[in-house]
């Protein structure tokens, strides 16, 4: 579905990655784990066409989207939570996660998602007129996973979904992201938990200062010693 | 003990070298009273700039009042100096003018400097048109909107100079101290600066009070050296030139305003036979300097000697490079 | 220095300073046209003592400092005989003291100000001329007009206080007006609405406005005054004398409106028609005072070069201070002791929007 | 009492004038947080551009109104993607300085190619006065009023509840957010600009015919007092343009009837730093604290 | 008596009650965790001691010398002074300076550097310059940060941001730091890191820390005691294993396997 040849992206004179190649299946949860500042981030942003690589092809579905512009790509069902949140500040609970919908036209079916949302975080229901600025980390981080998911994405990129979140979430977060994917929507997750991630992906990369140095399976990688000690903390 | 370090003795060399240099051009002709006028401009540009990059791009503060804290510096100056048409009639003047504009710049800073961005902007252009609509009120003191004349032109360019050598000596020893460096934290990240026990209310009033001294001195010298000054002088326009100054050398960059007040100075020079066009050209040029350059010339980076030696190091690998 | 130098080139070049940007643009760009048509004539007619006039010009950005600076480059490196500019009074005071050192003449069409050409104490600026009245002859005159020809007892002052214009007559008038003046109401040279002061002067018992003004808002207020149903006879200076009063106005609102001015625009003398007509075609609008004087001050050095016979700054000066009869469109004037031109006032009544009559008041 | 309430009037419509101008000020300020120096500019060639459509080209008063707003929305759109569009990523402070250098551009351009001298506006409408009880109001008076109570309200519409509203919202408070939404961040910049100086264009035309002057210099003292009626306000909330904008207005007509027009600016804005101590964040202005 | 004690604290963002009836206590040199669902109060209560934001109700009293001292309606430099240090959830550091200068900033205030001193350059600066910037560097250095002392701060990784914080806020010399989720966004691995590296500075700086977090590897290895936060209010308070095993925290928070 998702194929991504020799990326290679640059922010000014640094090189943050360079010939990342990985692919995700139609169906599949894959999993990029590294450490910080291994450039996963920086990946996401040039698939989502808010970065132009420098070289490389990004193929979504046979054809090239590396050129693209973000509007297109979403339009395309390729959506995505990004690091750090970055909810609408100023705007309410409702209209951050109206604004996931903006280029639906399917009002009864928006409203219909809208709902299922609110059943996922019923903390957002209760928040719901409230300027999502000044909603709690964890919360604002529910604001930004339900507004992807209002697009409808048939692909759904994730940065560090579980960040700030507390256990009882984390855990509910990952069982929402297998259920979306159960659902029919493959997703892309980067994790610094890394264990968790490794658990519900299908697949996972391993990705060192700009490079993939493994892959595997989800159970391969767990298992790995390197992995354990690098990333899991032995 | 460090007193006499490198970087001292480094600059300390450069001023009086510039301050010689200078002097032999305007003794030999080099320097022909016309250009004389535009040194001086530029050095009068710099203290201003100078002291409202310290309020802009030290603490942070946006300041849209420059000119109104100049008018009192340049009135009290030239009303003193009138009385007393001599050197100590001035010194006297610009001393009354740094008193009374730090009074001014207390009594208005201390509620308005917790007002966030374009709030601050409009209630420090507030005050600074508070100042001139007094000044053209106080008839009796001022002569009103036709202003002073026949001030005693004491300020030659020499001693001019000495002033925007200290203005800059002053500004720059503040910000590279452990104050200066509060002040800049402010303006880095309030809430955080205040966390790190920080009286953020305290340096903001000092940086602001300080950079509207510095404008006071610029004021005065003004009205000694151009011996005319009326309220006109003292609009928004002017205070926009200074930030435009600012902007261009680079917030946060005191070389950078001693640059950029240079560049534009001698800009002018060129600018003047164009007429009317000129004033469309300087707007051209801004805009595009803008759009090349947006964190002006030299961002927030000071230019250092050390730096412009790094810096032909770094040209001359590049050429070695090319070679290959 | 480097002034006297241009008598050996072919031509002798006249410096021009005006305000041909920012707020007072408007005065300063109809000096530079009027000395712009004067130039030419002058030499189409066979230029001065042999040779053309040659123009060196610069604007001075509306910026004091700037007209020092310029008027510096001008007098020291440009090598100009004379200065004709600049429009306003702080821009002449500006200039003062660098043509001063460098002893060239400067001659301001329209810097009014008392000061300008003889100091606080007394001595007589050596090298700045004009060819406008000063403010304080304007306001007494029209004092004593109001007094004498309006019968007027009570008056009320609109002026401009950003203006040292509009700050010297309103003095010159307060200090002779002999009735009382029972409100003095004050606008910015940025207003555009006048409503405030006017409905708060309009319930007041008054039979004359006094309006010390340049045109841009005399136009305005005039126009509003008179739709509010104001209709006390309404006195200005020569900054009422250009053609947008009445199109700012409205004609049948410019009623009852006296002024003084230094030329008319009905005059039938045969070379006040000659320049309004060959203005006229140069510009495409008719001349106004700002470039009457403008156009007087060139031809007022032209003279002084031809009466010195020598194209040098001391021969100008020289020459300027003992003009006598000049003749030139805004009237035929001397220069006295002091600088000034010793010329009559001319006060003119408009009905409707025309000249009802006109009245010449001597110094 | 009749004075007062005439005075009133005076300080609403000269005060509908500042809020008329607020309005596209403080969208655009609302939307990409620039002080956007040049809308005082744009409403001055919105202003000439209306005059050449009625002196040159002989329009009628709507046709020309409708011109000036195209023109002038036009004209904000080309200055937004020339001169605003290649800072994006700068400071704001440096967007700013870019506003004066458009600002200048426009002021100086239309100064060389008209002249300096002020222009007569052709009254084009006739100017009907209605007069209650000693009480006047003019035509044009209601006309601006009305005209720019009803651009408030389509405005606020347009800005909370519409999808290009919500976009443009969105797009200010973050843009790489907004591009993930399937938002256009260019276009919706664009219309941004275009709706803001549209507005400045019609304000041109009317403040114009209203007051029969113009000249190149026109806009710049009515940007400012925009600027100031923006903030005062509140940065960014429409209704708070419009309420700054009267606010300033009955304030000067104020001390102009009741105290001493010689001071009135400074009078102005010692309330204006009053209002602001009491209110920093403006009079409709909520003052979020930052949630740490 | 204790170090802090905080008494039915209260904070009503409108109609919301973020935290209600809080009361907390510190003793001298104890960590102690406080944890909870998202959007329980934490960051709030945190805000509310170092007095970004005024508590509706309630007291919080410091002792002071043995005496006891009061913050509420105190300004948050004031409340530095007193001995409040903290970090923040989403990091604030002074992006566009460097490492060191993030350090010299905090200590400031307790190094009394006169305005005057500074602009005149008399030899008593040059000589609390450097003492600062030699204790700053041996702060630095317990970080492993002295090698970045003239990076910019916004150019580090992540983790390293997270570990200047902490050494920003070491320096203002605290007796109580207050820690907001210090291991965000970093991996196990750095995690364990972090684990080891806040045992070793309570016990060499004798602190008293306050500890939100979300990691619970991090949490219950380190803390002594713990608080959890439901919905503003106290809901429980006890030794690791006791919480660990508190039906009324597992069914909030912590979740069950
Ligand atoms: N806007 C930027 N400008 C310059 N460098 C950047 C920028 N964004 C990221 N980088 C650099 O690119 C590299 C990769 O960054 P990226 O954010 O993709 O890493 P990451 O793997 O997502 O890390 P983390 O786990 O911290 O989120 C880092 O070295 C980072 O410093
Ligand atoms: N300034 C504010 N205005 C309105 N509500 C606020 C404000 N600050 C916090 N809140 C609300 O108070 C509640 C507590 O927020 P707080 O940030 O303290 O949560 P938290 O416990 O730190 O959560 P997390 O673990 O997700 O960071 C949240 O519901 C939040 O929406
Ligand atoms: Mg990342
Ligand atoms: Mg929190």
């Amino acid at each position: 579905m998702l194929e991504v040849k020799d990326l290679s992206v640059h922010y000014g004179v640094i090189e943050a990655i360079r010939n990342v190649s990985f692919e995700v299946n139609e169906g599949e949860i894959v999993s990029l784990i590294g450490a910080n500042g291994a450039g996963k981030s920086t990946i996401l942003k040039a698939i989502s066409g808010l970065h132009q690589p420098s070289n490389g092809e990004i193929v979504y579905e046979g054809t090239a989207i590396t050129k693209e512009t973000p509007k297109k790509i979403v339009e395309k069902g390729i959506s995505q939570v990004p690091e750090g949140r970055h909810i609408f500040s100023g705007m309410t609970v409702m209209e951050n996660l109206e604004m996931g919908a903006f280029l639906r036209k399917d009002k009864a079916e928006v409203q219909n998602d809208l709902n299922n949302i609110f059943a996922r975080f019923p903390i957002l229901k209760e928040r719901m007129k409230q300027d999502a600025a000044t909603l709690s980390g964890g919360e604002q981080q529910m604001v930004a996973m339900g507004r992807a998911l209002m697009s409808r994405p048939r692909l759904l990129l994730l940065d560090e979904p579980s960040m700030g979140l507390a256990p009882i979430l984390i855990k509910e977060i990952f069982h929402i992201i297998e259920e979306i994917n159960q659902t029919g929507t493959t997703v892309l997750l980067i994790e610094q938990n890394a264990k968790m991630a490794l658990k519900i992906a299908n697949r996972g990369y391993v990705l060192e200062t700009g490079n993939v140095v493994q892959t595997g399976t989800g159970k391969e990688l767990l298992e790995s010693d390197v992995i354990q000690k690098a990333y899991l903390g032995g | 003990m460090k007193l006499v370090n490198k970087t001292n003795i480094g600059w300390l060399i450069l001023a009086i070298a510039t301050f010689l240099i200078l002097q032999l051009a305007v003794s030999t002709g080099l320097i022909s009273a016309y250009y004389e006028i535009t040194l001086v401009t530029i050095l009068i540009n710099v203290i201003l700039a100078v002291g409202l990059n310290l309020i802009i791009g030290f603490s942070g503060q946006f300041s849209l009042g420059h000119a109104g804290f100049m008018a009192i510096g340049a009135y009290t100056a030239g009303i003193i100096s009138k009385y007393f048409p001599h050197y100590g009639g001035l010194f006297l003047g610009i001393i009354g003018g740094i008193i009374l504009t730090s009074i001014v710049a207390l009594i208005v800073g201390v509620p308005t400097l917790r007002l966030k961005g374009d709030y601050l902007a409009i209630a420090t252009l507030g005050v600074a048109e508070i100042i001139r609509i007094t000044i053209v009120n106080m008839q009796n003191v001022t002569n009103g909107a036709a202003g002073l004349s026949g001030i005693p032109y004491l300020a030659k360019w020499p001693l001019v100079y000495v002033f925007a050598v200290l203005t800059v000596l002053i500004v720059v020893n503040y910000t590279r101290s452990s104050p200066g460096r509060a002040t800049i934290a402010i303006r880095e990240d309030e809430i955080a600066a205040e966390s790190m026990g920080i009286n953020t209310t305290k340096y903001k009033t000092i940086a602001f009070v300080l950079g509207a001294a510095t404008a006071a001195v610029g004021g005065a010298l003004h009205a000694s050296y151009f011996s005319v000054i009326r309220p006109g002088d003292f609009t928004f326009n002017k205070s926009i030139d200074i930030l435009i100054i600012v902007v261009f050398g680079g917030i946060g960059s005191v070389t950078g305003s001693i640059i950029a007040a240079i560049v534009l100075g001698i800009l002018n020079v060129f600018l003047q036979p164009f007429g009317s066009l000129r004033m469309i050209i300087y707007a051209l040029a801004l805009i595009v300097i803008m759009i090349f350059k947006p964190s002006g010339l030299l961002g927030n980076k000071e230019f250092t000697i050390s730096g412009l030696l790094h810096l032909f190091g770094r040209k001359s690998t590049i050429k070695e490079e090319g070679k290959k | 220095g480097a002034g006297g130098s241009t008598a050996d080139g072919d031509t002798i070049k006249l410096g021009a300073m005006f305000e041909k940007t920012g707020p007072v643009s408007a005065y300063g760009s109809a000096e530079s046209n009027g000395v712009k048509l004067a130039v030419k004539e002058i030499n189409e007619a066979g230029g001065v003592l042999g040779k053309q006039l040659e123009i060196v010009e610069y604007d001075t950005k509306s910026d004091n400092t700037e007209a020092t600076s310029i008027a510096t480059r001008l007098a020291t490196e440009d090598g100009v005989v004379a200065i004709v500019g600049p429009a306003t009074s702080g821009a002449v005071q500006a200039a003062t003291q660098p043509i001063t050192r460098a002893e060239v003449p400067l001659i301001t069409p329209s810097g009014t100000a008392d000061n300008l050409t003889v100091t606080e104490s007394g001595e007589v600026q050596p090298f700045v001329f004009r060819t406008s009245f000063q403010d304080s002859f304007q306001g007494v005159a029209l004092a004593n007009f109001a007094t004498e020809h309006l019968q007027s007892e009570k008056a009320v002052i609109i002026g401009d206080s950003s203006s040292d214009y509009a700050v010297g007559l309103t003095d010159a008038f307060k200090n002779t007006y002999e009735g009382e003046i029972v409100a003095e109401e004050y606008f910015t040279q940025d207003d555009t609405d006048f409503s405030a002061i006017l409905t708060k002067i309009q319930n007041q018992d008054f039979d004359v406005i006094y309006l010390p003004a340049y045109y841009e808002q005399a136009g305005l207020i005039l126009k509003q005054a008179r739709e509010m149903g104001i209709e006390q006879p309404i006195l200005g200076g020569d900054g009422f004398s250009n053609q947008a009063l009445l199109d700012l106005a409205g004609i049948e609102n410019v009623t009852d409106v006296y002024y003084s001015a230094h030329f008319s625009l009905e005059n039938e003398d045969e070379q006040v028609q000659t320049f309004i007509d060959n203005y006229t075609a140069e510009y495409d609008t008719a001349p106004d005072a700002f470039s009457a004087l403008a156009y007087d001050a060139v031809y007022l050095v032209a003279q002084a070069l031809e009466d010195g016979g020598e194209a040098t700054p001391e021969a100008v000066t020289a020459a300027l201070e003992s003009i006598t009869d000049f003749d030139g469109v805004t009237g035929t004037f001397s220069i006295d002791e002091n600088h000034n031109p010793i010329k009559s006032t001319l006060i003119i009544e408009v009905q409707e929007g025309k000249e009802a009559s006109t009245q010449e008041i001597q110094p | 009492m009749d004075t007062f309430i005439q005075q009133m009037i005076n300080g609403l419509s000269l005060g509908s004038i500042y809020a008329l101008i607020a309005l596209g000020y403080t969208m655009v300020y609302g939307i990409i947080k620039l002080i956007n120096f040049a809308h005082g500019d744009i409403y001055m060639v919105g202003a000439f551009v209306g005059y050449t459509m009625i002196n040159s080209f002989g329009m009628g008063f709507f046709p020309a109104l409708v011109t000036a707003m195209a023109l002038s929305a036009l004209l904000g759109v080309l200055i937004e993607r020339i001169a605003y569009k290649p800072l994006r990523n700068a400071t704001r402070i440096a967007v700013l300085i870019t506003a004066i250098g458009v600002s200048y551009l426009l002021q100086n351009g239309m100064l060389y190619f008209y002249g300096a001298g002020v222009r007569a506006f052709p009254q084009v409408l006739e100017n009907k006065l209605y007069s209650v009880g000693g009480i006047k109001v003019s035509q044009i008076q209601l006309m601006i009023f009305g005209t720019t109570f009803i651009l408030m309200i389509l405005l606020q519409f347009i800005v909370q509840k519409t999808k290009m509203g919500k976009a443009m919202r969105a797009v200010s408070t973050d843009a790489s957010a907004a591009q993930l939404m399937g938002i256009n961040v260019d276009n919706t910049i664009s219309f941004t600009f275009f709706l803001g100086s549209s507005l400045a264009g019609a304000a041109g035309v009317l403040v114009g015919l209203y007051y029969n002057t113009i000249d190149p210099m026109m806009g710049v003292a009515p940007g400012l007092k925009a600027f100031v009626a923006a903030v005062l306000g509140g940065i960014g909330i429409i209704p708070g343009a419009m309420i700054g904008g009267l606010t300033i207005g009955i304030i000067e007509t104020m001390v102009s009837a009741y105290g001493n027009s010689m001071i009135r600016d400074a009078v102005v804005y010692g309330i204006l730093i009053l209002i602001l101590i009491i209110r920093p964040a403006g009079i409709l202005g909520k003052h979020v604290k930052e949630k740490v | 008596m204790s170090l802090l004690e905080v008494k039915k604290l209260t904070k009503y963002f409108g109609g919301l009650s973020a935290v209600s009836n809080v009361n907390l206590e510190l003793k001298s040199n104890e960590l102690v965790g406080l944890i909870g669902p998202n959007g329980a109060g934490k960051t709030t209560l945190f805000n509310l001691l170092t007095g970004v934001y005024q508590p509706s109700e309630g007291t919080i009293d410091i002792e002071n010398d043995g005496k006891k001292e009061s913050v509420v309606g105190k300004k948050t430099y004031t409340i530095t002074d007193m001995g409040f240090g903290r970090t923040f959830q989403n990091i604030r550091l002074f992006k566009d300076l460097t490492v060191l200068d993030n350090v010299l900033i905090a200590m400031h205030s307790k190094s009394k550097v006169g305005t005057l001193k500074s602009i005149l350059r008399l030899p008593s600066y040059y000589a609390s310059e450097e003492k600062m910037k030699q204790e700053a560097i041996e702060l630095l250095k317990i970080f492993s940060l002295e090698n970045k002392i003239s990076e910019l701060a916004k150019n580090l990784p992540y983790g390293e941001q997270r570990r200047l914080e902490i050494v920003r806020a070491l320096a203002t010399k605290p007796k109580v730091l207050f820690l907001d989720e210090p291991a965000a966004g970093m991996n196990p691995q750095e995690t364990a890191d972090l684990t080891a590296l806040i045992r070793q500075i309570q016990k060499d700086f004798k602190m008293t820390i306050l500890l939100i977090e979300h990691d619970m590897s991090l949490v219950m290895n380190v803390c002594e005691r713990i608080y959890v936060l439901e919905y503003g209010r106290m809901i429980a308070h006890g030794t690791p294993e006791e919480i660990k095993a508190n039906d009324q925290v597992i069914k909030a928070y912590l979740g069950g396997e």
